[in-house]
């Protein structure tokens, strides 16, 4: 195995269309070293990103949209001062991921491009609208974050591409989100199922969301029918049981080590109406 | 296959190894510098007891590899000891028995040293909750909740 | 053998709590464990293991392995002894044990050895594992006990069917014990309320952090050296010696600090297979299990499957009790099937009794001990039939245990009358608890457990040796699981009079001491503690006969008394006491080295009972499972560190809470372990707990000078059914498998409403 | 004479009885005494057992002594974790 220090995404992109092999980038390393020891994947390249400029920054710009960088772990995350201010359900949603150990290393570009459905950061990434730049051979382009992962282990991205920086959007007057997940442990897990809901309100009505489920089919899914059964809202018990019937209903889940079909299918339900109300509550807050 | 050089400080003291690409951190500690203190439990960073500080960073030596180690600086369990005085930390331990088999209580006193320079007045739930990395069989991690919620109050009287 | 009865009077060392003496060099990271000892020129074994359940081995092509650089030796099970005798059942252990160390014919489980390779790094060791070419020819597999039970269940193998086993049964169902008293139909015609239900558990791993991991060096001399990680190092030398045709003694094996073992140590797997590289590579072979192959390829507990039957009266009197256990214990015979059925009913005292085990064989790996083996099933299963008559007939579950408690001088479920035993004072102790009486919140439910298990004793040597400055070292050759090596120095400075810190006690190599067996059945307090007693008891009295001499009267005319020699009255003479060190400083002058020595098989354990109280919440609507509360009440006999008497309270709990909640082995329809790892084998993390309470009960054991009883087994044996039926009363539905997954937990909850 | 009580089990082996009387001093003539008996029991006591005298379970020392009013149970071997 090849290990290779890139200090720009144009080097990094011109190492990966260099290599003959199996390729990985490496951002915190803590699936890609963990496959490797079970000796699911043995890279012959292994390019690690951390040494590129602005990597590790978290910037706010002057419209309010964040840009956080793809070696940026959960750690740092959760220490930035406005971040979670803006995006709480985004933060916690990374937080939750692994140990404290894990968080010193983890990355969202790295939970990204594993492809794991059940990764915790990416319903919250796909709930909050969030995007990621991608370079590759001919420039860098933007790709919605659920249009990154397009199976389990399998993503969107080319051959010499890799994500150069994760963007959040604006969020603006009375906007909130929230992320749970199901582990059966408090701790130490990995999602059984996950929901992200990102709102916004006027009043007590919402006007805009977005809700997404993780762990319930092969890609994290942006619901749109449960979106639909918030707008519009006071979050009413009516509201809350026609979000949690099209979570439910939008579930395409496996049985397996982790669960069944119908505990995953029920709990989407019951985790969509939990994220909810906080999320409801932190976007009425922000007014 | 060629190997890497890389130059770093462990524990105040300037290493220099050379290591295969797919060496972790935690390899090289035990098997290139006679480092054993970390220990092995899973190799997947599911049990912590091979933690360490990166550039003073919490993280699973198990999980970085040797190679990215180069400019860092590491903290073991070997240098929380000043000379012959052991830390509060592990002088409580001994006097809580916060430790059966002691395989866990490497990577818990590292964890908890971090804890506590962070967050010197934790709760007990954010003690366990930072700790929830840090397997232990033996304890039911009663007497090492105690043993670290304890230090941390002795520590803040004494500052 | 005779023992000298109940100490009453009062400890000076005994009971109090100083500090261990491994303590320091396992904080500061020096204690070496299994993974830690270097050896000059050592090279790194790694193993080849089966992806298949169940497979004949066609062909293993090992050439291009061998050709690899830095590749020094490869084996297979050619290369261990074919001396060994295939008998059925459990005569052939140690055939077994080869067969599982390295498969012959057929792999019989996923993860069975199937070759080993020994490389001068870990990773070309591994990468040579990979290029070892195996042809499998697939056959047909069973994991589960009800299914391997069944008559068209594939036959792991043929003939090893004992007489203990009914005729009829599927050749799968190994042995049998079938044990009981009284006539259980008369009983349950007399009861009130007759419940009979189905439980089962899943396959649990003892889950110790330290994974095996050994160096070994065999020459072509025959001698060999092993350094491993294990509960017991005269087991290791005898297995090694017999499965690689070695003279016993010629192979010196040294136990090295243990990261946790519970059982799961008392085994042997990696250290025939270094030797046997070392043997074939000339140079010594450090062997370190992964974590998966920890899971895939040590021993985990049995899974069962149970019915439980018991009649109770209006008044709380139970009048009859059946039960039958089937324990799948993998792919050899050894499933503890008899020690499920003694345990069942042990805490009752019934006049009607019946119970029967079955040992079943499938496709996973050979179970081994854990923890009280076989107990906690059968107290799940069994405390749940009883929580569920008291639900029904509307009476208190302490009140009623109390009412049919076992006690000095009833019959045992399994048949002796018991001496002296402490269950009663659990039960009291527990029902004056604070936590017992204490309120609940919406949404939470209690239950109570008692738990049983009989304890050991086993062949025990020990050595003991006076320094000239008047400190003592002790050798014992039990590993140090649980803080042993305080509480032997706390005996031996009770009986010489000498502070503890005067005496370092060390655990001695093969070599060096004579045979011990292995550290199982909360033997070490007990037996290597009694030994201890009575090697300082020799030492004392050649102190008393050199004191003697000096004082020219009768060696029975002195009297020993806290660290001093003393004439025993005034009739024996006027002189002034004697302390130890000025009786050992001149030694060497009076008569020479003074060394105490004792080795016996103690034959006292004394059997030990827990009462455990647990408060759970649950949560309805995703069938989470939170321990709010835990107490832990159980009889020590007389606790020598009362502080790690605790933690070994407090440790059983925990890995109790595990077992109910959240631990299990997973195979898929493809015979493969499905989590063999710990992201996805659950253990407890300290935020799955809440702090758990320890009450120390002292009811002395008569086997034991100072009233030991073991302490580090009973501990896990209430907790399934405790918090099985405090989940049970919080969800408002009986749970009857373990774990109770929160998927579990909701179906049932599903089933009930719908 | 010592009466040995046995494991249901075992039963069949001998005659159905619930109990066998040996001439015995010692636990190993217990075993002795009951493979004499009922040369069937040899290969139960070979596969491993343990016997209570007076509610004392004896796991493996065949030099313990019994005496006629003992009341002696035969048990599987015990062991543990």
């Amino acid at each position: 195995m090849r290990y290779l220090t890139p200090a720009s995404f144009e080097d990094a992109v011109a190492m990966a269309t260099g290599s003959d092999g199996v390729i990985r980038f490496l951002a915190g390393g803590t699936d890609v070293l963990v496959q490797m020891r079970a000796d699911i994947v043995t890279p012959d390249t292994l390019i690690d990103v951390k040494k590129i400029d602005g990597v590790h920054d978290i910037s706010r710009a002057d419209d309010g949209s964040w840009t956080i960088g793809v070696a940026s772990t959960g750690a740092e995350m959760t220490e930035h001062d406005g971040l979670g201010k803006d995006w709480p359900g985004v933060v916690e949603a990374m937080d939750l991921i692994g140990s404290t150990q894990v968080q010193g290393r983890a990355t969202l570009t790295g939970n990204l491009c594993n492809a794991s459905p059940a990764a915790d950061s990416v319903p919250a990434m796909i709930a909050a609208g969030a995007t990621v730049s991608v370079t590759g051979p001919d420039g860098t382009r933007t790709v919605a974050v659920e249009d990154i992962a397009t199976g389990p282990g399998k993503t969107s991205l080319a051959q010499g591409e890799l994500i150069s920086s994760v963007n959040l959007p604006a969020r603006g007057a009375g906007g909130g989100d929230a992320y749970l997940r199901f582990i059966p442990r408090t701790e130490m897990d990995i999602a059984v199922v996950g929901c992200a809901v990102n709102l916004r309100v006027d009043g007590d009505t919402i006007t805009e969301a977005r809700v997404s489920l993780g762990a319930v089919a092969p890609t994290a899914l942006l619901v749109t029918d449960a979106a639909t059964a918030l707008i519009g809202s006071t979050l009413d018990d009516a509201a809350l049981d026609a979000l949690a019937a099209a979570a439910s209903a939008a579930c395409n889940p496996i049985d397996d080590k982790r669960g069944t079909i119908e505990f995953r299918t029920k709990i989407a339900g019951v985790l969509a109406k939990r994220a909810a109300k906080i999320a409801y509550d932190r976007a009425r807050a922000q007014q | 296959m060629s190997k890497i050089h890389v130059t770093t400080k462990i524990n105040g003291d300037t290493v220099e190894f050379l290591c295969d690409p797919r060496e972790t951190v935690l390899d090289v500690l035990r098997d290139r510098l006679g480092l054993t203190g970390a220990k092995e439990g899973c190799g997947t960073g599911d049990c912590g007891a091979c933690s360490v500080t990166l550039d003073g960073r919490l993280v699973c030596s198990c999980l970085v590899l040797g190679a990215e180690a180069d400019g860092k600086e590491i903290g073991t369990v070997e240098g929380i000891a000043q000379g012959e005085d052991l830390h509060p930390l592990q002088e409580k331990f001994i006097e809580y028995a916060a430790l059966q088999c002691g395989i866990c209580t490497p990577g818990i006193l590292v964890a908890a040293k971090s804890l506590l320079e962070k967050n010197p007045d934790p709760t007990e739930e954010q003690v366990r909750y930072w700790l929830a990395g840090n397997l232990c069989r033996c304890t039911g991690y009663d007497k090492i909740i105690r043993a670290v919620m304890d230090t941390a109050a002795d520590l803040r009287e004494a500052s | 053998m005779a023992l000298d009865g109940t100490k009453d009077t009062a400890f000076k060392y005994v009971g109090t709590t100083p500090e261990r003496p491994d303590g320091f060099d396992k904080v500061t990271g020096r204690a070496r464990f299994g993974a830690d000892m270097i050896a000059p020129g050592m090279l790194f074994g790694s193993i080849v293991r089966s992806p298949h359940a169940h497979a004949r081995i066609v062909k293993i092509d090992t050439s291009k392995a061998e050709a690899l650089d830095g590749v020094k030796a490869v084996v297979t099970r050619a290369d261990f002894s074919s001396a060994l005798e295939c008998k059925p059942g459990m005569d052939g252990e140690i055939w077994n044990t080869l067969e599982n160390v390295m498969a012959g014919e057929k792999a019989l489980y996923d993860g069975h050895a199937i070759a080993a390779v020994a490389a001068t790094s870990n990773l070309i060791a591994r990468d040579a594992a990979k290029l070892i070419e195996v042809e499998y020819e697939i056959l047909p597999h069973v994991t589960d006990v009800d299914l391997a039970m069944a008559d068209d269940a594939p036959v792991i193998r043929e003939g090893v069917t004992d007489y203990s086993v009914p005729k009829g049964m599927h050749p799968n169902v190994v042995r049998c014990h079938d044990q009981g008293h009284g006539d259980v139909e008369a009983g349950f015609a007399e009861a009130d309320l007759v419940i009979e239900d189905h439980f089962t558990t899943e396959a649990t791993h003892q889950g110790y952090i330290e994974p095996n991991a050994c160096v070994a060096t065999l020459g072509a001399d025959g001698k060999g050296e092993v350094w491993c990680s294990t509960q017991g190092h005269w087991n290791v030398q005898k297995v090694c010696a017999a499965l690689l045709d070695l003279e016993t003694s010629q192979l010196r094996v040294t136990a090295s600090e243990i990261g946790g073992g519970f059982g799961g140590k008392t085994t042997v797997f990696v250290e025939p297979v270094a030797l046997a590289l070392s043997r074939k590579a000339n140079k010594p072979v450090k062997m370190v299990m992964t974590r998966a192959e920890v899971f895939r390829a040590t021993g985990p507990t049995a899974s069962t499957s149970m019915d439980v039957k018991i009649g109770m009266k209006k008044d709380g009197t139970i009048t009859a009790a059946k039960g039958v256990f089937r324990l799948q214990g993998g792919a050899f015979p050894g499933a503890p099937c008899e020690f499920t059925a003694m345990c069942a009913f042990a805490p009752y005292n019934l006049a009607n009794v019946h119970q029967t085990g079955y040992d079943v064989m499938s496709n996973r790996p050979k179970q081994a001990a854990y923890r009280a083996p076989g107990s906690p099933m059968a107290a799940f299963a069994v405390e749940s039939v009883i929580d569920e008559l008291c639900n029904q007939l509307g009476l208190d579950p302490i009140d009623v245990r109390l009412k049919n408690a076992s006690h000095e001088g009833t019959r045992a479920s399994y048949g002796p009358k018991f001496e002296r035993i402490g269950l009663v004072e659990t039960l009291e102790e527990a029902k004056a608890h604070p936590h017992y009486s204490a309120p609940l919140a919406e949404g939470q439910g209690r239950g109570v457990s008692c738990g049983f298990w009989f304890n050991h004793g086993g062949e025990t040597s020990v050595s003991m040796a006076m320094s000239e400055d008047g400190s003592a070292q002790i050798m014992v050759g039990t590993p140090d699981i649980g803080g042993s090596r305080a509480s032997m120095a706390l005996m031996a400075a009770e009986v010489l009079g000498i502070p503890y810190d005067t005496i370092r006690c060390t655990i001695a190599d093969t070599a060096s001491l004579g045979y011990n067996e292995i550290s199982h059945g909360s033997r070490v307090t007990y037996a290597s503690g009694l030994a201890v007693i009575k090697s300082a008891n020799a030492i004392v009295k050649e102190l008393c006969r050199r004191a003697a001499a000096k004082w020219d009267i009768d060696a029975d005319a002195v009297i020993w008394e806290d660290g001093y020699a003393k004439p025993s009255g005034p009739n024996a003479g006027d002189f002034e006491p004697l302390h130890i060190a000025e009786i050992t400083a001149t030694m060497g002058a009076t008569g020479g080295p003074i060394n105490g020595h004792f080795e016996a098989t103690p034959e006292g354990a004394g059997v030990s009972f827990a009462t455990h109280i647990v408060d759970a919440e649950v949560d309805k609507e995703t069938g989470a499972t939170k321990v709010v509360r835990y107490t832990v009440v159980q009889d020590a006999g007389k606790a020598i560190h009362p502080t790690y008497v605790e933690g070994q309270y407090q440790g059983g709990a925990a890995q109790g809470i595990g077992w109910a909640l959240n631990e299990e082995y997973i195979y898929g329809e493809d015979g493969r372990l499905q989590n063999a790892g710990f992201l996805d084998y659950r253990i407890p993390v300290a935020s799955d707990l809440p702090m758990i309470d320890t009450v120390i009960v002292e009811v002395p054991n008569p086997g034991h000078p100072f009233g030991v009883r073991g302490v580090g087994e009973t501990s896990i044996c209430p907790p399934l059914a405790a918090i099985a039926n405090a989940v049970s009363a919080a969800a408002g539905v009986r749970m009857r498998n373990l774990p109770m997954s929160p998927p579990r937990i909701l179906a049932a909850l599903d089933a009930k409403s719908g | 004479m010592v009466e040995v009580q046995l494991w249901s089990g075992l039963r069949a082996l001998v005659d159905g009885k619930s109990s066998v009387q040996v001439e015995a001093k010692t636990v190993g003539e217990v075993l002795t005494g009951l493979v004499k008996a009922y040369p069937a029991l040899q290969g139960p006591i070979d596969a491993g057992v343990s016997v209570a005298v007076d509610g004392r379970i004896i796991a493996s020392a065949l030099n313990e002594p019994v005496h006629p009013d003992s009341e002696v149970v035969l048990m599987q071997r015990l062991k543990g974790g």
